[in-house]
């Protein structure tokens, strides 16, 4: 558990490794297995949702603490939420559309399994259950995000080897990643307790 | 022969094009909260509800959204029903509600979901259609989530429906750990079944 | 009876969907969108395009030969002009769904790959990645196809094919807006005319036409 | 840029606008009728908990003695019982939060564990009341929790949580005796 009077940098660890948002919370799954086919495609899936974090957090906590808490609407905080992460994921897709048009060839769909990612939204309604202020919450966001990064580029890695290995051919494919996952967190499990986060 | 279609489009949610194991979206709630067999039975309801409802209702109002909005629409739609299904957890399951938490607002952002709003714009035959559709989506979800549910009771507290099985149960099932390797095992045997089968057919 | 709620929400949802619809015409953005922008004439803009596979042979078409070599389309299409009796038909070693880099070609060996209509955004590349050439772009608001590319006269494909199209006549007959066409032993479709009604798909002797809607 | 561009995306928002404002007149409508029954249910479940810490009482009430807070428990005839104090402590697992229930002789009747996340727990909830259970019935004497008084054993080859709840124990003695005092 965290609050406001936690130290930062332990908010960052908390988010990053200790309660790792894919491994241990197992949030955000549908990107974490679809895209980490090959260490360029987990970074095109990765870069996306750090930015749209960052950018969401922000919004999402102006919005929330100067429109919805003043009012005593917080029950309207899922719906505003969700605008507000669809009017980011597509701004951000015009902008690669337009900016970056060889990173969108090749980013490809992973723009729309952003839109239904679990992490944004995650990331927001954790924010406002630990009831953070501005820049306790994007800390733990960007530790959030650097989370989701360091799994998906470790994932990745372990895939690639995975796939020239001699393995059952019935576990072969979706099985043994979800073994491999499972692995993971075992290892992250490790660090569970460190500094009593 | 419509009819037909339509009934196909139902079963083969069920198995042949199951939401979890084979089309593999709407994943976090399935490793998270099937830690046992009542909370997994709540979640397949709270997931079918939210999807049958807000399908109908896509279906219903498809015809006045311009395409531009259409995401935002699908999602308000499905966002207002996840908001009602929280409360009304909260209000009459406070149990369930402690163990899902989190949980019950993210169904909001369920890849299962968003595909399924685009299949319910995209489907010409409107409003039974969709209806069938998220029908066998749910109930494919539910069954899933039900069976890794229950394994992983059992296997991790030695329980099932909070009755005591036997002592010292492997307590890993119970973390995020057994839940990956659980399904990873679960999708495994399914696979060899698969080939199993096909291989029968061929003969 | 308090408004705010109702307000402040549809404040949001509105400022929401006015960069939403704004961003579509935004100058310089139209030319990346196709087809959906509110400021764009559907008309004068190519629609949404999906590929198309004109065979339906895959098992059903006999073997000349049992190649062993190099499990791509293009190697096997230099012996013999391809392992299957039908010089017309897809080989089946799935070169478009490697080519693909949306992965909306789901392939099985041997049989022929199927393409998904969602997540197909038209590029083209399986279009140059096919040795038989029998893939091509096709709006995708038509989902009645007539599945076969082969010239060879019908009594020939009847015996080597059991989904060929073996210029009956009788989708000619039936189509109410005489949208096909035999031309050169093979019925084709002019999709300009299709309505899409499907009473081909029934009456077709070798279930050639097929009605391909998108999947999952 | 033209009117029916204006025109188009003016609807467009205005249409998005409009399901939003339905939503939100919903959702405010559903809120104002479910929030009653959420508030009752919580201190419903709030009270089946104190009774299960505090099984002599029959109704709680807050209450402050100089800068702590405790709960008091009465019985029918308005005498008090019992209290129950909260405590947090950091565990193994992060915050938690214990519910100590004590009478009027200092006896310990029962303790709770409240608050602990189930779903990235190592250890089930089972072990932990098995470890309360032999404070259950203890008066405060018994248990001189000092190093040179009786002490209990910190159970051997266990991990930091025990030596967790045997913290949050002395804390309780002492908050007790120091509510005790302030009362007296």
């Amino acid at each position: 558990m965290i609050n406001n009077t936690t130290n930062p940098v332990l908010i960052f660890l908390s988010a990053f490794v200790v309660n790792n948002i894919v491994l241990i919370r197992t949030i955000g799954l549908c990107s974490f297995f679809s895209m980490s086919n090959s260490l360029k495609s987990s970074l095109n899936a990765a870069v996306p949702i750090v930015c749209v974090n960052l950018a969401a957090t922000i919004l999402s906590w102006l919005f929330y603490n100067l429109a919805l808490i003043p009012y005593k609407l917080e029950y309207l905080k899922l719906v505003s939420f969700v605008l507000i992460i669809v009017l980011l994921v597509q701004i951000q897709e015009f902008i690669l559309k337009k900016v970056l048009a060889n990173y969108f060839s090749t980013a490809g769909n992973s723009l729309s399994v952003i839109t239904a990612n679990c992490i944004i939204l995650a990331v927001l309604l954790l924010n406002t259950e630990y009831k953070l202020d501005l820049v306790n919450s994007i800390i733990y966001s960007l530790g959030i995000a650097f989370g989701y990064v360091l799994a998906i580029i470790l994932f990745a890695g372990m895939k690639e080897r995975v796939g020239s290995a001699p393995i059952p051919k019935a576990l072969k494919g979706y099985p043994i990643e979800f073994i491999l996952a499972g692995l993971m967190s075992i290892a992250i499990l490790g660090l569970r307790g460190l500094f009593g986060l | 022969m419509l009819q037909n279609s339509n009934l196909n489009a139902f079963l083969s949610r069920i198995w042949r094009a199951n939401p979890v194991v084979v089309l593999m979206v709407g994943l976090c709630p399935v490793l998270a909260i099937t830690t046992t067999a009542y909370n997994s039975i709540g979640l397949g309801a709270a997931v079918s509800f939210v999807l049958i409802c807000s399908g109908l209702t896509i279906s219903l109002i498809r015809k006045f959204v311009p395409n531009e909005i259409k995401i935002p629409a699908s999602m308000v739609i499905i966002a207002f029903y996840t908001t009602f299904v929280d409360y009304f957890i909260q209000a009459y399951f406070i149990e369930l509600s402690a163990y899902l938490g989190i949980f019950i607002p993210l169904i909001m952002a369920n890849c299962l979901l968003l595909n399924s709003s685009e299949i319910f714009y995209s489907v010409k035959n409107s409003t039974t259609h969709s209806f069938l559709d998220a029908a066998g989506f749910s109930i494919g979800f539910s069954i899933v989530i039900l069976l890794i549910g229950s394994l992983r009771e059992i296997l991790g507290s030695g329980a099932f429906m909070g009755q005591q099985l036997f002592q010292e149960p492997v307590n890993v099932m119970v973390l995020p750990a057994g839940g990956f390797l659980l399904i990873g095992i679960l999708l495994g045997i399914l696979n060899w079944f698969r080939s199993r089968f096909s291989e029968k057919n061929d003969k | 009876m308090d408004y705010s709620p109702i307000l402040i929400l549809g404040a949001l949802g509105f400022t929401v969907a006015l960069v939403l619809t704004g961003i579509h015409c935004f100058p310089g953005f139209e030319s990346v969108h196709s087809g959906n922008g509110a400021c764009e004439d559907p008309k004068q803009n190519p629609e949404n395009i999906s590929a198309v596979i004109y065979c339906a042979g895959g098992n059903n078409c006999s073997d000349k030969y049992a190649y062993q070599g190099v499990e791509t389309c293009f190697a096997a299409s230099k012996i013999f002009r391809g392992k299957k009796e039908c010089i017309y038909g897809c080989i089946g070693f799935g070169d478009c769904a490697q080519a693909c880099a949306e992965g909306a070609i789901s392939h099985v060996k041997g049989e022929i790959p199927a393409v998904n209509k969602n997540t197909c955004t038209g590029c083209g590349l399986c279009v140059s990645a096919c040795p038989k050439k029998i893939i091509s772009l096709v709006p995708s608001k038509y989902d009645v196809h007539i599945k076969c590319s082969s010239l060879n006269a019908g009594r020939y494909v009847r015996e080597i094919c059991a989904t060929g199209c073996i210029s009956c006549g009788i989708c000619v007959k039936i189509c109410p807006t005489k949208a096909i066409k035999i031309e050169n032993n093979l019925a084709v479709v002019n999709y300009n005319k299709c309505s899409n009604c499907g009473l081909c798909v029934e009456r077709c002797p070798a279930n050639t036409i097929e009605r391909i809607l998108p999947v999952v | 840029m033209n009117s029916k561009i204006l025109i188009k995306t003016a609807a467009s928002s205005l249409k998005l606008a409009f399901l939003c404002m339905i939503s939100a007149l919903l959702i405010s409508q559903l809120y104002l009728a479910i929030e009653p029954v959420i508030k009752q249910r919580k201190t419903e479940t709030l009270i089946l908990l104190y009774r299960q810490v505090l099984p002599n009482s029959a109704w709680f009430e807050n209450k402050t003695a100089g800068n702590r807070e405790f709960i008091a428990g009465f019985d029918k005839q308005h005498v008090q019982r019992g209290k129950i104090v909260k405590l947090n402590v950091r565990d193994y697992n992060g915050d938690i939060e214990i519910l100590f229930g004590v009478d009027q002789e200092n006896r310990i009747l029962g303790i709770k564990i409240l608050n602990a996340d189930f779903r990235i727990n190592l250890e089930d909830d089972s072990s932990k009341s098995d470890f309360f259970k032999k404070f259950i019935g203890l008066k405060f004497h018994d248990l001189k929790l000092e190093k040179n008084g009786k002490d209990i054993s910190i159970i051997p080859g266990a991990d930091v949580s025990s030596k967790a709840y045997i913290k949050a124990l002395k804390k309780a003695v002492e908050e007790v005796e120091s509510i005790n005092a302030t009362e007296q």
